[in-house]
């Protein structure tokens, strides 16, 4: 078989995680080297219909996205779920929390009825189409990402932790930033970032997605060590992945 | 003409490839006469002001950093300096220019990512960078090299390169060491080198920039005190006030927003039918204040103020990046002589309303948000970059398209992609503009 | 390998070469290996760690008998990663070993003169076939040789032709089991304690050595408690997650024992005091 | 070999020679906490320090280290062999890596810790303030005979030094301003010495800890492992900053060729979820109560099996700031099944 092609799609999103993979530099030639990149619109020209793995950045959150998701999955063999908005819904997913009528008009006004503007319940790439890998993030992790890819190759599963950010903070010898005061989601939420927040002194907000077992029961006892109140756990929980739903479907 | 077949040019670019976020092209012209033109924004629309509602000040940036993930750092910087206007924080020296310095990053990063990634293949004649590095290895080792400096010095300051996580309201969680600052001052220098060479690189290429022109209003910041050539102060100002300003509160008598019918994203305009925002706008309100070797830059290629070729605005981006590096040798060596100082903020939430305005790479960025007591987000505005440019892009097309018309297809076609790009439009960013009244 | 002990990493793999491989039924493989330095030696109920250079490591038993001389056999479940890649191994291939490891093994002369009763559930044959072989190779040395082999399905059953060869030798008898009987099924039906629920004489002074899934043990344990087996007869070999065989990663310890350097097989009479073994 | 005295310029100086000529790494401040880290100049060094974040446990098994390398076809080993000095050890720590010395040099010798340990000239030093949760004198590791090369204790001007190793002695030989330790100074060590038996104790054991095993021995099926479990995040980090903590994962990772690349060891945890789980799902240990049981125990019985008694908790306190749900406590575990069942027989 030659090399596997690929080709990368986005949705509603910022596009930051594909901006990641154009920040690998040189190593996006060892990524042509080993895979076709058939498909990229924010990067080149070329476009294909036939590719073995796709890339999928944003999430749905349109009919007819929904539509061309699901025809993008009957094409790959492979589909990878690039970044929060992919794998979790991701900030996106903070409008669920509302009305959506009463969310389009709130921006667009008396306009909100045109029919491009149409929106619908935000939703993860897993809630819509079956996901075979999700690279977690928002953004992405770039060695992270290479790392699957090279997974991929090996017909590896990645070992993807199933502990939480906790674990990479205190390797790297933190202060913990509850001690300053903010309310971090490390302790529930999934690792593999190497606690990219905490280690610049910021708190974790839960960016890759919640543990598969995170432990409810311990937040409430560290919210009442530390004198806050439930309600500001809650809506920091929101941010990602809009709140208390589990992250894996 | 005795010819019975009537010449159709049907042009159809969906998802115009090489910009961030989605936009379509239309063109439908028979004989020479153009049935219609337009520039199409279908990006699903994202509705940031009404999901922020409800949630603390201390997780707005957070949140509308995802607005866009290559200026994430300008809409993070935005929200913040609004959020401190609302709650009445006060943001020490050392910071402001860290600050400042982040942002200045930023621009580097972005305008590099379009010149040398996205527009590059344009002048070169190649479909992406990919190819292009057979056609010139050299040229494109300096953009990377250019690239990787920009997110490492994104990198040390924000904690990574996109989506920052050191910013907070009152200050930084944490400002690099003196080492680190050292290191990027060293890079910056060698950066400032390779800036150089690839100007020189573009400059033999600069002949298949297009030539067109058309008038319109520029609008961007201007700072008068001190008198620098500003990304991060200031209020705003346009070519059609003559030098003079609007305080940036008054914003939303500038952005007057509107909805059309070809587009998730809104427009704006001013004095004319549309306006332009970006780099070109800030070079045509500012370059006399541009530092040393920017100038020689802008002289090197050909671009003078008053320029109104939007193609050129590609040139401006460059120009501006030998600007911010120039700019920031000189932020750094202050930074380390006064000594520096970790400084951890502590603030408290209050009601209040405020607006942060800085130049985006793209152009000039409004945000404004309303808390309550608890510091509870009630309302929120976003006036994009992208947007304000939609309309002239509009425009462009509309005086463009008769000037080419007998080109052929494939050459108006390219023409039309080209000037889209040359815009740098950040649509995924554009698409959750609101009311132009602010929701109370 | 060098003089001093600090010279040699515990954690590097030797290379050995892949003899002869093939499938046993859909999801076990066979593999006969040896040494490219030399020769391993090893004792029955030895593991080794199996490396797949970029995919990790995985404990596999021995499963010849260190009286064959032609290299050693290994039995492997495709279940992950590390198992998947040993799959692919070809005839010829390179593959990395480190062990033998395990200081719990069979008291290959402890129970010498005894009745043995082997209780091998699905792949739990694999590790018990080293010591049956051995004493296969030295009959002499042992009495009555009961070896009880259960399966979920007949199509999961391993060395059928070897079991039924075992089975015509003087003083050896083979009995299996499957949960779920199909069309021609000679044998019995049922979990493997209905084979020892069976047994119909005094099996207080044999041997028993059980291995299979943990949830078998239980089981056993009762049956044989009903036939008043006492502890210190009964023998387990017992599986944990590994990461480094040689006693420092702490993932395969229960209490205070390391599976991997304290068994893996071990005497139920001292199971009894580790409340995690079983 | 002897003890001496040195001034603590004259060890200022030793420092900054050291820096000179070789890798030094030293108890420095990190915002209002301690970390150890490289040392650039002697006057970063906090020998007044009370805790660092980490143990020093990071440069000998270090939170991520390559074990081995391959091309595709054959392993080669990797062994750090770089020579450092490790300044500001307290005694507790030192107690905890003499105790990880014994584990992965006895049976089979782990040669990629040991390496890193005999490449170490550790400069340990006396307490000099107690730490929010040090409770090291309950656990008699407050002060340590043996383990350092060069063992200080600040006296004032001074410091004592006491060099145990040949490689202490020639170090010390090296300084400017030793001279000889006086009766007073000896005097004034021991007191130091022996305030620190006393005052090092924010949390206070309620038996001796050669007591614990055997009261760990009744509590197997007591109600506080269920109680602790509920509230516990698994997030593992009383593992982590633990100097008697010595579990490890291994992890392969390949480089683009897909054929060369390295084995890694990372730390692990034996109260995170999946640590006891194999192929097929199954998990040995997979209640949270049962992990917090196992982590005590380790600390307070099999451990202390292994090695000949010593508890393997070494009072440093680490783990009771790093929990966030503060549960991680020892002596308080320690105590409440001292309440309920008590000691003795
Ligand atoms: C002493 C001993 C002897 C064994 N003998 C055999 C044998 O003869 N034949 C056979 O097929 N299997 C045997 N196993 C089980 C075999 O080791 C596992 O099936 C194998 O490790 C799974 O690895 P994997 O990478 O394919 O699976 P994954 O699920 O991808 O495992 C990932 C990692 O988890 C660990 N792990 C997962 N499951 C186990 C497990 N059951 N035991 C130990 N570590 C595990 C390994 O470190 C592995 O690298 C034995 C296990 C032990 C402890
Ligand atoms: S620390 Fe938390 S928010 Fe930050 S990158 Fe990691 S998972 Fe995301
Ligand atoms: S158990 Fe806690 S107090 Fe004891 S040595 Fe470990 S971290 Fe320190
Ligand atoms: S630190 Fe506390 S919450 Fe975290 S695993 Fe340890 S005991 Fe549980």
């Amino acid at each position: 078989m030659g090399k596997p092609r690929v080709a990368i799609f986005d949705f509603a999103c910022c596009e930051g995680c594909q901006l990641q993979i154009v920040n690998l530099e040189e190593e996006i030639l060892d990524l042509t080297g080993a895979f076709d990149v058939v498909e990229w619109r924010e990067a080149m020209s070329e476009q294909s219909d036939e590719y073995d793995i796709a890339i999928v950045e944003g999430s749905i959150t349109r009919p007819e996205d929904e539509e061309r998701v699901k025809n993008i999955r009957r094409r790959a063999k492979i589909l990878i779920a690039l970044g929060a908005c992919a794998t979790i819904g991701g900030i996106n997913k903070l409008k669920n929390n509302f009305e959506l009528g009463e969310v389009k008009e709130y921006v667009y006004g008396k306009d909100s009825e045109k029919p491009h503007l149409d929106t619908a319940k935000t939703k993860a790439v897993g809630e819509v189409v079956k996901v075979d890998y999700k690279v977690h993030g928002c953004p992405i992790d770039r060695d992270e990402f290479t790392y699957i890819l090279r997974c991929i190759l090996l017909g590896k599963e990645p070992e993807i932790p199933e502990w939480p950010v906790c674990v990479e903070c205190k390797a790297k010898g933190n202060v913990c930033v509850w001690e300053y005061g903010q309310v971090c989601l490390g302790p529930i939420t999934r690792a593999g970032c190497g606690a990219r927040c905490p280690s610049s002194g910021f708190r974790c907000y839960g960016c890759r997605g919640y543990i598969d077992n995170p432990n409810v029961e311990a937040a409430k006892e560290v919210i009442e060590k530390y004198n806050l109140d439930i309600k500001d756990l809650k809506a920091k929980m929101k941010l990602f992945g809009s709140g208390y739903e589990p992250t894996k479907k | 003409m005795s010819q019975q077949k009537s010449k159709k040019i049907r042009i159809d670019v969906k998802h115009l490839t090489r910009v961030e976020g989605h936009g379509n092209i239309l063109l439908n012209a028979t004989d020479g006469r153009i049935e219609k033109i337009e520039w199409q924004v279908p990006e699903a629309p994202r509705f940031f002001e009404a999901m922020v509602r409800g949630h603390s000040y201390e997780d707005i940036q957070i949140i509308v950093s995802r607005i866009c993930g290559i200026c994430s750092i300008t809409h993070s910087l935005a929200a913040t300096k609004a959020v401190e206007d609302a709650l009445g924080i006060e943001v020490p020296e050392q910071v402001d220019k860290i600050r400042r310095l982040l942002h200045y990053s930023e621009q580097l990063q972005s305008h590099i990512l379009h010149i040398g990634y996205l527009a590059a293949p344009d002048f070169f004649g190649t479909p992406s960078v990919v190819p292009l590095v057979g056609k010139a290895e050299e040229v494109v080792k300096t953009i990377i090299g250019i690239h990787r400096a920009a997110n490492n010095w994104s990198d040390v300051i924000g904690g990574r390169t996109t989506h920052p996580i050191t910013i907070l309201p009152g200050g930084f969680t944490k400002i690099p060491s003196e080492k680190e600052f050292k290191e990027l001052y060293e890079s910056l220098k060698d950066t400032l080198g390779k800036l150089k060479s690839l100007a020189s690189a573009i400059e033999t290429v600069a002949e298949n920039i297009p030539v067109f022109e058309r008038d319109t209003e520029y609008v961007s910041l201007k700072q008068t005190d001190p008198s620098v050539y500003t990304f991060y102060h200031g209020d705003i100002t346009s070519t059609d006030i003559d030098g003079g300003t609007v305080p940036v509160k008054d914003w939303h008598g500038v952005a007057n927003e509107y909805v059309s019918d070809q587009s998730t994203a809104k427009w704006a305009k001013w004095h004319r039918d549309s306006y332009a925002v970006g780099a070109l706008a800030r070079f045509n309100n500012n370059a006399k204040l541009l530092s040393g070797k920017a100038k020689e830059t802008a002289k090197q290629l050909g671009l003078e103020q008053g320029c109104c070729n939007p193609y050129m605005n590609t040139i401006a981006q460059l120009v501006e990046c030998v600007h911010v590096v120039e700019t920031s040798l000189g932020l750094i060596d202050e930074v380390l002589t006064e000594g520096l100082e970790e400084h951890r903020p502590v603030s408290k939430a209050r009601a209040g309303k405020g607006v942060g305005c800085v130049e985006a790479p793209r152009g000039i960025l409004f945000h404004e948000y309303e808390f309550d007591k608890d510091g509870r987000c009630t309302g929120a505005d976003i006036c994009i970059p992208t947007n304000q440019n939609h309309a002239n892009i509009q425009k462009d097309f509309e005086k463009l398209v008769p000037e080419i018309i007998d080109e052929g297809e494939e050459s108006i076609r390219g023409k039309l992609e080209m000037l889209v790009r040359a815009y740098d439009p950040c649509i995924s960013c554009s698409t959750h503009m609101l009311n132009v009244e602010f929701v109370k | 390998m060098s003089g001093r002990r600090e010279d040699r990493s515990i954690y590097q793999p030797e290379l050995a070469t892949v003899r002869d491989r093939k499938m046993l039924n859909e999801t076990e493989l066979y593999l006969r290996l040896s040494m490219d330095s030399g020769v391993l030696e090893y004792k029955p109920g030895q593991f080794v760690e199996v490396s797949v250079a970029g995919i990790g490591e995985a404990p596999i038993s021995i499963s010849s008998s260190p009286t064959a001389d032609d290299g050693f056999e290994l039995v492997i479940r495709r279940v992950g990663n590390v198992t998947n890649a040993i799959h692919k191994l070809q005839t010829g291939d390179k593959v990395g070993i480190r062990g033998p490891y395990g200081k719990g093994l069979y008291p290959v002369d402890e129970v010498k003169g005894k009745d043995l009763i082997f209780i091998c559930g699905g792949i739990g044959l694999v590790p018990q076939r080293s010591f049956i072989k051995y004493v296969l190779a030295n009959r002499g040395e042992y009495g009555q040789v009961t070896i009880f082999f259960g399966t979920k399905t007949v199509a999961q059953r391993l060395f059928a032709s070897e079991l039924s060869e075992w089975d015509k030798l003087e003083g050896v008898e083979v009995k299996e089991t499957v949960d779920k009987p199909e069309e021609g099924w000679g044998g019995e039906v049922g979990v493997i304690t209905t084979l020892i629920d069976k047994i119909d004489k005094d099996i207080r002074d044999a041997m028993i050595f059980a291995c299979g899934p943990p949830v078998m043990y239980k089981f056993v344990l009762l049956a044989l408690e009903e036939k008043k087996v006492k502890a210190k007869n009964i023998y387990l070999n017992l599986e944990r997650k590994m990461k480094c065989g040689v006693g420092k990663c702490g993932h395969c310890q229960m209490n205070n024992y390391y599976v991997c350097i304290d068994g893996p097989v071990f005497c139920y009479s001292k199971l009894k005091d580790i409340p995690e073994a079983i | 070999m002897g003890i001496k005295k040195i001034s603590k310029d004259g060890f200022s100086g030793l420092i900054e020679g050291l820096i000179a000529e070789t890798t030094v790494i030293g108890v420095q401040s990190k915002g209002d906490k301690f970390v150890y880290d490289l040392l650039g100049s002697s006057a970063n060094l906090r020998l007044d320090y009370d805790v660092t974040i980490l143990p020093p446990k990071k440069y000998f098994l270090q939170p991520a280290e390559i074990l081995l390398r391959f091309d595709g076809e054959k392993y080669e080993a990797e062994f750090d062999d770089e020579e450092f000095v490790l300044v500001g050890v307290h005694p507790y720590d030192m107690i905890a890596i003499n105790q990880i010395d014994k584990l992965y040099s006895e049976d089979n010798f782990d040669s990629h810790y040991m390496r890193r340990r005999e490449n170490a000239t550790v400069i340990a030093c006396d307490v000099a303030r107690a730490s929010e949760n040090v409770f090291a004198s309950s656990m008699g590791t407050a002060t340590v005979s043996e383990g350092f090369d060069i063992l200080l204790t600040d006296i004032g001007d001074f410091y004592v030094a006491e060099s145990a190793t040949d490689k202490g002695e020639k170090l010390l030989g090296k300084a400017e301003g030793v001279s000889t330790a006086e009766d007073e100074d000896l005097k004034a060590r021991e007191k130091i010495q022996e305030e620190n038996k006393k005052n090092l104790n924010k949390h206070k054991l309620g038996c001796k800890p050669s007591e614990l095993p055997g009261l760990l021995e009744k509590a197997y099926n007591h109600p506080i492992w269920e109680e602790l479990g509920k509230k516990c995040f698994s997030c593992g980090s009383c593992n982590q900053v633990c100097p008697t903590c010595y579990c490890f994962n291994v992890q392969d990772e390949v480089n683009w060729d897909l054929k060369s690349g390295t084995r890694k060891r990372v730390w692990d945890g034996c109260l995170l979820d999946g640590f006891t789980k194999v192929a097929g799902g199954h998990e040995f240990r997979k209640s949270r109560a049962d992990r917090i049981k196992h982590r005590i125990y380790r600390k307070g019985k099999y451990v202390p099996e292994k090695i000949g008694g010593e508890i393997a908790c070494v009072g440093c306190g680490r783990c009771v700031g790093a929990c966030l749900t503060d549960i991680a406590n020892p002596v308080k575990i320690y105590n409440r099944l001292i309440e309920d069942i008590g000691i003795g027989k």
